[in-house]
């Protein structure tokens, strides 16, 4: 009976996920044992785990492992930092975040750690079971995490239009799965890839393939919020806490990214012809609506819901280059905007005793704390796509690609929501420097890891913005 | 081959009429019991495919668990009367809609075969496949690391069923004050 | 890729050794001093800023003699680059620094001057407050100088040019609040944006049209691909001179460095004197080969040198403020090297700049003693002055003889190379530009030594508290002083006509080229003759000056007021600077504001029909498009729904 | 034709089964009141017939006859469908319990058959999917009555059984880990040769994870089945009968059927699992053919036994100590129980060569 053979395991392939979910087992046996009520011992061991994780990533070696389940190549090494870095900033913004209301619970950083996990193997998966299973893995952490406040009406809100949402569109994107499995037999990418390559007659153009696909991209496209599948952001963001808001506007958002990259650009480039105009559209869509919407809101974190949809029309964008120079733009857009929106999210967290400010009320703000105030005007000016900043540089490789591809109308579409999201990019650094507020606002102590943050990601942005070449030589060695 | 087609007729069409039962009852009780009935009549669909562990796992799982915990709720909710006409014109909608999809994607399928295509050539099916030793082999050698991975996504999942779940100790004051 | 094959190329032992290898340190060594002071100034550094920034300096100082040296003996530019900057595709923009002779000239300058201004600084600077943010900004300002000038591609220099503009505005903002020191921050912020804005489009063009914008591309290419005197290489060298008439204060953009002296006085000698106003002068000598192809444009940069040159000189008669007149001399000099470039003589105006450099940079910082002894910040009434000589020797000593190198007079420093600009201009041919050039330095030597008469000068006239608060500066403050007056002193002996060229033959190598395309004018009969009595004749002209000054302000005190009174409306005019800030106010801003409101009417006629109800439309539909956002989780799920039937049916059809 | 008589014996097999396990449910009833008479040192029913032998049928006649009562707000369909889903996997379960090994009918038959319904593969799984949907039964007998006390009875019991079934299984893992099959008559056959190789005292590991298993096993199947002292759901005090209180007549009896049948159920798994399933003691004595069944019956009967004596001796739990029991005892040492069975045979394989 017990003869089946030991399979290869191709551990140092899941390094950093492992050392992960090792911190976050700690976490928890930390707080069983000591209860860790103040979350220093959880913030640290996050930290550690996710340096950590970090550092693993730089062992990628381009191997498959576990039976061809997951790929440890570059792409997912990168897409892993991508990760690693939103949650480290995360998580340090977390801290007097969650020490403010109260709430600096050992599970908020558990939960965290085992959403990033999620998102790493979405970034690894060679197949849709692992990546099916790492985007479950990512859907539920942060599912509960909306909900982690819950005395607050709107989180819960939040949690249950997420989560009956989010269930909806995995069932599209599972039954996608299965209409491909169907059509090729197999579900890990490279025996696809091998497939359709064999196939004849021509297998990219099978319908039935198509209509699978046609069902992942949906159910993907929830994730990366798309339009028309974007409809729980502007809800799920406002009511979410705010650091976890910024988990799901880039780490969430990126691993649908990675996932998509995967599946159509890496698996199904043969098949572009038919899903190359979805994405044109679903870009179009985004880009307008998403920056249209921006325009009117009066809350913060609303605007900021929306702006983040309009993001990601930027980064669909992508997909319509040729392979490898789309891949290299979306991936240096994913750290610009990581850098920028958890910049964002982490000062709108830190701005006032109260979640879900008026912009108005940021009226002012650049007296009672010049620093906040600086840090946020960068990071607006930065997805804004001020020169200088990362935004620039990540907008600018999305539309030259996109015109160097021969989609000038929609790179110009592109360029002029940029335009029109100036505007409400730089209301908010009006108020922050041109008004003076009305009620004094109770600023929060702005304890030493969030201001860590902030920094970190600020000097991300101006690093990047200066000298995008210091991560464009790693994207260069993805292919 | 006649008992095996009587087989098949016989719980295809409880799956059918139970899933039409979901959809179609008033009480979401009876629809609760219909989706247990169609979940039966599909694991001895299973059954039928040599699929026993899927067949059984499907029962376990889904009728005695998940569903339990439905019809759980739905009893503790105590539903006697339902909101208005179940089948509002927009459901219709919904209906015709769905049914259409359907039928335009029969269409495409048979475009697929008029197109002459039949998809990768598969290997016939071991006769050993979908059994217990087989299922759990497979587990345990090809796909370790969706199995493994499972364990902590199961345990991603009770964490923050604790974590919505749990009547955190400081919220007792406030709650007695609300009611004062 | 190759993107770390520049850094293995500057750094490997595959060439041999070159001093000038090391040329990487010069901005570093103020980078560090900036960090430092920025992150550690406040709480921990705080008076020994000063001395680090100085001591940073002083380290750049001595990495930049060692590649001019190296410079000096091989002869041979050095170009590298150390690693890809912006990589897009085919275009490959390094990040490099090339160092000529040029570059070796500046890089002395700036390092030179700039240390020696730095340890006057930690006297004048003592007991202020943000004594760390000065030097903080400072250095700064040095990195993003020698970038400028070091920098190998346009790109790069841009960057510096960038950043001494945003130091130079942090810098007249320095007492931020003041209300004069913001305001004159901000004027000189938007006057540079104007030019920058020619710079930047004239870069633009030159890549577009180009296709690189490194200097050793420019050099090889462009005369291949310019013909001369082509209307595009005149667009792009006259959008560039837009650039570098904001940045170096020529006419119609110098209004705002006379503002700008609301400065710390060690800004003003620095950043505002010898330095970041040079960059334009700098940056036309290190196009020389794109001017020198388009003729035109080298007539508007005379031109426009000429007459800026005379313009602030006769300015600078009338104004009460020292550094104010300094100012205005400062333009005036800028003027006499862009005279320079604008008749080819691009060796000429890089050498005045060098010794402009070193007489304005002292006579600043004498000026600085000055409002030290005054307690002053912002400036001082000269004619609440008078009889400094006394109270200030060393001072005094230091401003006469800059002020003596800047009249013209020999064997100072600015007599050889300001009357090699005249002469130059007068042997090409410009003689309009000469007799300007003539008149300009009449000027020179009278305000300035209507300046030194009104300060140094008879007795004092200012209150009895004032003057007895008088006291010389120490020796920190003065040191400075000596060296740079011993500068003014023999600093143009480097290039004595005839005798000693040594500079010209050190920079031939850089404008060769430059010359034999722009330059078939330089036969001139009997030319030493023409040289040695031109060169009488200017001495004349300036010793006139300054006997004339001397005559109205100390022996005839009456005359000045005769002179206002028989002739007002020179007077006035000059008084008023030719009301150009006026003219200013009432034709940019105002025609801005007219054109403003001309807009706004058709904007209220026409555009609200059209624009306006274009951006309602916009606000109507996102009004429309956030009802969309019901709440409601089934219209959400509705929402997917539909879209996912498009998905279908548009990939399937 | 082959087919036909196939068919033919497996009906005559599926009837011979049936009859017999319907007549045990019947005597398990009389069984249990004389059994508990005597615990109670009391005589139980004795009046009809010998010894009161055909009591059952007098009951079965007397609930045949009663009226059929249905509350007026009840849910008709479910009221009526609650009993039989009570009743149909409690007796389903049976079709895959080997009695036997096989026999030729004393050399009747030309080929031997199996002493078992159907021998399919995955057998314990089956029994554990029947015993899932077995809640249903009981739980929308209560919900559909109508009754707050019907309800409560339901909710009870359902939340019980779906609390021990983890226990179930997991006692259950011992035994097939074992065997290394999840068949059952696989799992009997590999306990032959002597009760030391009944996997209750497995030579596999050092003897305890069997014991415990097995006890773990008992205990929960008796929540499982609803049985004294985890009969709360039917708690007479509290409850008024709980989920069948509104049952009466041939609904009531299939319901008090079908726990009855249970119990048989329960007791002949382990019987099968733990308890070396039909073989005899000892290697000397005759376990082929029917003597397997008769030492299987053997067995079975003894720990129905066992079931009625723990009703007669143990008082009831109260609701909240029997989740905490079932939770917090019960599950960490099932769980615990399985580690240490695995460890046993790895070791065991280590000395063993596998």
């Amino acid at each position: 009976m017990n003869n089946f053979a030991v399979p290869i395991l191709g551990i140092q392939g899941i390094m950093p996920e492992l050392l992960l979910s090792l911190a976050a087992v700690l976490i928890l046996l930390l707080e069983m044992t000591a209860g860790d009520r103040e979350g220093h011992g959880a913030l640290s061991l996050s930290v550690a785990g996710l340096i950590l994780a970090f550092i693993a990533t730089f062992g990628a070696d381009g191997k498959q492992v576990f039976s061809s389940l997951l790929v440890n190549d570059n792409l997912s090494a990168l897409l892993d930092r991508v990760f690693l870095m939103a949650a480290f900033l995360v998580t340090l913004v977390s801290r007097p975040y969650l020490a403010n209301y109260g709430l600096a619970k050992g599970e908020f950083f558990v939960l965290l750690l085992l959403a990033t996990v999620g998102m790493m193997v979405m970034g690894a998966a060679m197949d849709f079971i692992t990546m099916f299973l790492g985007l479950e893995m990512l859907s539920l952490s942060l599912y509960v995490l909306a909900g982690f406040f819950k005395k607050d009406v709107l989180s819960g809100e939040a949690a249950f239009k997420y989560f009956i949402l989010g269930a909806f569109a995995t069932g599209f994107l599972v039954f996608g799965m299965a209409f491909v499995f169907g059509a090729l037999g197999t579900t890990n990418f490279a025996a696809m890839a091998h497939t359709l390559s064999a196939g004849s007659p021509p297998f990219p153009s099978v319908p039935t393939l198509l209509f699978g696909l046609a069902l992942i991209l949906a159910g993907l496209g929830f994730k990366i919020s798309l339009v028309p599948f974007h409809t729980w952001v502007p809800d799920v963001y406002t009511g979410a806490p705010t650091p976890v808001t910024a988990l799901i506007a880039t780490g969430s958002k990126a691993a649908g990214f990675a996932a998509l990259v995967r599946i159509f650009m890496i698996t199904f480039p043969g098949s572009f012809q038919f899903w190359g105009a979805a994405f044109w559209w679903l870009a179009l869509l985004t880009m307008i609506v998403g920056n249209l919407f921006a325009l009117v809101q009066v809350e913060i974190k609303r605007m900021f819901a929306y702006s983040s949809v309009a993001n990601g029309g930027y980064l669909a964008m992508a997909f319509l280059s040729h392979s490898d120079v789309g891949i290299k733009a979306l991936l240096f857009y994913l750290f610009a905007y990581t850098f920028m929106t958890v910049g964002v999210f982490g000062v709108v967290s830190l701005a006032g005793r109260r979640e879900r400010l008026l912009i108005s009320e940021y009226a002012g703000l650049s007296r009672e704390n010049p620093f906040l105030a600086a840090v946020m005007s960068l990071f607006l000016l930065s997805l804004a796509g001020m020169p200088g900043t990362a935004g620039f540089f990540g907008k600018f490789y999305l539309f030259a690609g996109a015109v160097r591809s021969g989609y000038l109308g929609l790179a110009l579409v592109g360029i002029l929501t940029t335009i029109l999201s100036f505007y409400y990019y730089l209301r908010v650094i009006v108020y922050m420097y041109m008004r003076e507020s009305e009620m004094p606002r109770e600023a929060l102590e702005l304890a030493g890891s969030g201001r860590t943050a902030l920094v970190l990601a600020a000097a991300g942005v101006l690093i990047l913005g200066c000298f995008p070449n210091l991560i464009w030589i790693s994207i260069e060695q993805v292919f | 081959m006649m008992l095996n087609a009587l087989y098949f007729w016989f719980f295809g069409t409880l799956a059918a009429v139970c899933g039409l039962g979901v959809v179609l009852s008033r009480h979401p009780m009876h629809s609760a019991i219909s989706l247990v009935g169609t979940m039966i009549a599909i694991a001895a669909l299973f059954l039928q495919l040599h699929s026993e562990f899927l067949a059984y796992a499907q029962i376990i799982v889904y009728t005695g668990a998940v569903m339990v915990l439905i019809v759980f709720t739905i009893s503790l909710l105590n539903l006697r009367q339902t909101a208005g006409n179940p089948m509002c014109p927009s459901r219709w909608w919904g209906v015709v809609f769905v049914a259409l999809l359907l039928l335009v994607f029969s269409a495409y399928q048979l475009i697929d075969k008029s197109h002459g295509f039949a998809g990768p050539a598969r290997p016939s099916v071991p006769p050993d496949y979908g059994q217990v030793p087989t299922v759990a082999r497979s587990l345990f050698t090809t796909y370790l690391f969706p199995f493994e991975f499972v364990a902590v996504l199961l345990t991603a999942a009770v964490i923050g069923a604790t974590v919505l779940a749990r009547q955190d100790p400081e919220q007792h004051p406030t709650e007695q004050e609300e009611q004062k | 890729m190759e993107n770390g094959q520049g850094i293995i190329t500057a750094f490997s032992t595959a060439e041999p050794f070159r001093w000038v290898g090391l040329v990487w340190l010069v901005p570093l060594f103020p980078a560090a001093a900036t960090l430092l002071n920025g992150l550690l100034g406040r709480k921990v550094i705080r008076y020994r800023t000063g001395q680090l920034a100085t001591v940073a300096m002083l380290g750049a100082l001595i990495v930049s003699l060692l590649c001019i040296w190296d410079i000096a003996r091989t002869g041979q530019p050095y170009n590298v680059d150390y690693f890809i900057w912006i990589g897009v595709g085919d275009f490959q923009l390094p990040f490099g620094f090339y160092v000529d002779q040029l570059t070796a000239v500046m890089l002395f300058v700036v390092s030179f001057v700039g240390t020696v201004i730095f340890l006057y600084a930690i006297g004048y600077m003592h007991g202020h407050p943000g004594y760390w943010r000065f030097f903080t900004y400072m250095p700064l300002f040095a990195v993003m100088m020698f970038l400028l000038v070091l920098g190998n591609s346009l790109p790069v220099l841009f960057v510096g040019w960038e950043g001494v503009g945003l130091c130079s505005y942090l810098l007249i903002g320095y007492f931020f609040d003041r209300d004069y020191a913001a305001q004159a921050g901000r004027k000189a912020f938007i006057v540079n944006r104007i030019g920058d804005f020619g710079f930047l489009l004239g870069m633009l063009l030159l890549y577009w049209t180009l296709g690189s914008v490194r200097f050793t591309d420019i050099v090889e290419h462009a005369p291949d691909i310019y013909p001369a005197g082509s209307v595009m290489i005149t667009v792009i060298t006259l959008l560039l001179f837009l650039g570098a008439t904001g940045k170096s204060a020529q006419i119609p953009l110098f209004v705002w460095l006379p503002d700008a002296m609301a400065g710390p006085t060690p800004v003003s000698a620095l950043i505002h004197a010898a330095t970041m106003v040079t960059a334009g002068v700098y940056m036309i000598a290190r196009l020389n080969l794109l001017y020198s192809l388009a003729p035109i444009s080298l007539l508007v940069v005379g031109t426009v040198g000429a007459l800026t040159a005379l313009m602030a000189a006769t300015i600078a008669f009338t104004q009460r403020e020292a550094k104010r007149i300094l100012a205005y001399s400062t333009i005036s000099q800028l003027g006499y090297m862009f005279l320079a470039l604008g008749v080819g003589a691009f060796d000429a105006g890089i050498f005045h700049l060098m010794t402009h450099a070193f007489f304005k940079a002292c006579l600043f910082l004498s000026a600085g003693s000055v409002l030290h002894a005054f307690h002053e910040d912002r400036d001082v009434d000269i004619f609440q002055a008078g009889g400094l000589r006394r109270y200030m020797p060393m001072t005094r000593l230091a401003f006469l003889v800059s002020a003596v190198a800047i009249a013209g007079i020999p064997p100072f420093a600015g007599f050889f190379s300001k009357d090699e600009i005249l002469f130059e201009a007068f042997a090409g041919g410009y003689i309009l530009f000469w007799g300007i050039g003539l008149t300009a330095a009449f000027c020179t030597a009278f305000y300035m030594f209507r300046l030194y008469s009104l300060l140094f000068s008879g007795e004092f006239r200012g209150t009895e508290h004032q003057r007895r608060h008088l006291h010389e500066c120490p020796f920190i403050m003065w040191f400075p002083l000596v060296i740079l007056a011993l500068l003014s002193l023999v600093g143009g002996w480097v290039n004595i006509p005839g005798l000693f060229p040594k500079f010209h033959a050190f920079l031939r190598p850089v404008f060769a080229e430059a010359h034999e395309l722009a330059g078939p004018h330089r036969e001139l009969a009997g030319a030493r003759i023409w040289e040695i009595s031109l060169a009488l004749l200017s001495v004349l002209v300036a010793l006139t000056g300054i006997f004339a000054a001397r005559l109205c302000y100390v022996q005839l005190p009456k005359l000045p007021h005769w002179f206002a009174e028989t002739f007002p409306s020179l007077f006035i005019a000059s008084l008023h600077k030719y009301w150009i800030d006026e003219a200013y106010q009432a034709t940019v801003v105002k025609g801005f504001y007219s054109a403003c409101r001309l807009a706004q009417w058709c904007d209220n006629r026409i555009i609200v029909a059209g624009l306006n109800a274009f951006a309602a439309l916009i606000r109507h539909l996102s009004e429309i498009g956030t009802q969309l956002q019901t709440g409601y989780v089934r219209h959400y799920a509705l929402a997917i729904v539909i879209g996912v039937v498009f998905l279908l049916i548009g990939m399937l059809l | 034709m082959e087919t036909l008589l196939v068919l033919l014996i497996h009906l005559l097999k599926i009837i011979v089964v049936f009859s017999i396990l319907l007549g045990c449910i019947a005597y398990a009833v009389l069984l249990e009141r004389k059994l508990l008479g005597r615990l109670q040192v009391r005589w139980g029913p004795s009046r009809v017939g010998p010894f009161g032998l055909l009591q059952p049928i007098a009951d079965g006649l007397k609930l045949f006859l009663k009226e059929e009562l249905t509350p007026t707000r009840a849910d008709r369909f479910l009221f009526v469908l609650a009993p039989l889903l009570s009743m149909g996997p409690a007796l389903l379960a049976i079709a895959v319990v080997p009695f036997g090994d096989t026999t030729n009918l004393f050399g009747l038959l030309d080929q031997p058959i199996l002493l078992q319904i159907a021998d399919i593969h995955g057998g314990i799984l089956f029994i554990l999917a029947l015993t899932s949907v077995g809640v249903y039964g009981i739980f929308l007998a209560g919900w559909s009555s109508d009754n707050k006390y019907s309800l409560l009875g339901a909710l009870r019991s359902s939340a019980q059984m779906i609390s021990y079934e983890l226990v179930l299984g997991l006692s259950i893992t011992v035994a097939l880990m074992a065997a290394g099959d999840v068949s059952l008559r696989n799992i009997a056959l590999s306990q032959g040769d002597g009760f030391w190789n009944w996997w209750i005292f497995s030579p596999k590991w050092f003897v305890l994870p069997g014991i415990l298993g097995f006890f773990l096993y008992l205990i929960s199947a008796f929540a499982e089945t609803n049985r004294l002292p985890f009969d709360l759901p039917e708690a007479e005090t509290e409850l008024v009968a709980g989920y069948h209180t509104e049952y009466s007549s041939m609904k009531f009896a299939m319901f008090f059927m079908a726990e009855y049948c249970n119990i048989i159920t329960v007791s002949c798994i382990a019987v099968t699992l733990f308890l070396g399933g039909w073989y005899a003691p000892f290697p000397f004595l005759p376990s082929g053919g029917l003597f397997g069944c008769v030492w299987f019956a053997v067995k079975v009967f003894i720990l129905v036994c066992v079931f009625i004596w723990v009703r007669g001796t143990l008082p009831r739990l109260r609701y909240d100590q029997l989740m905490k029991f079932g939770w917090k005892v019960m599950l960490p040492l099932a769980i615990a129980n399985v580690l240490l069975a695995a460890g046993g045979i790895l070791l065991y394989e280590m000395w063993h060569g596998s």
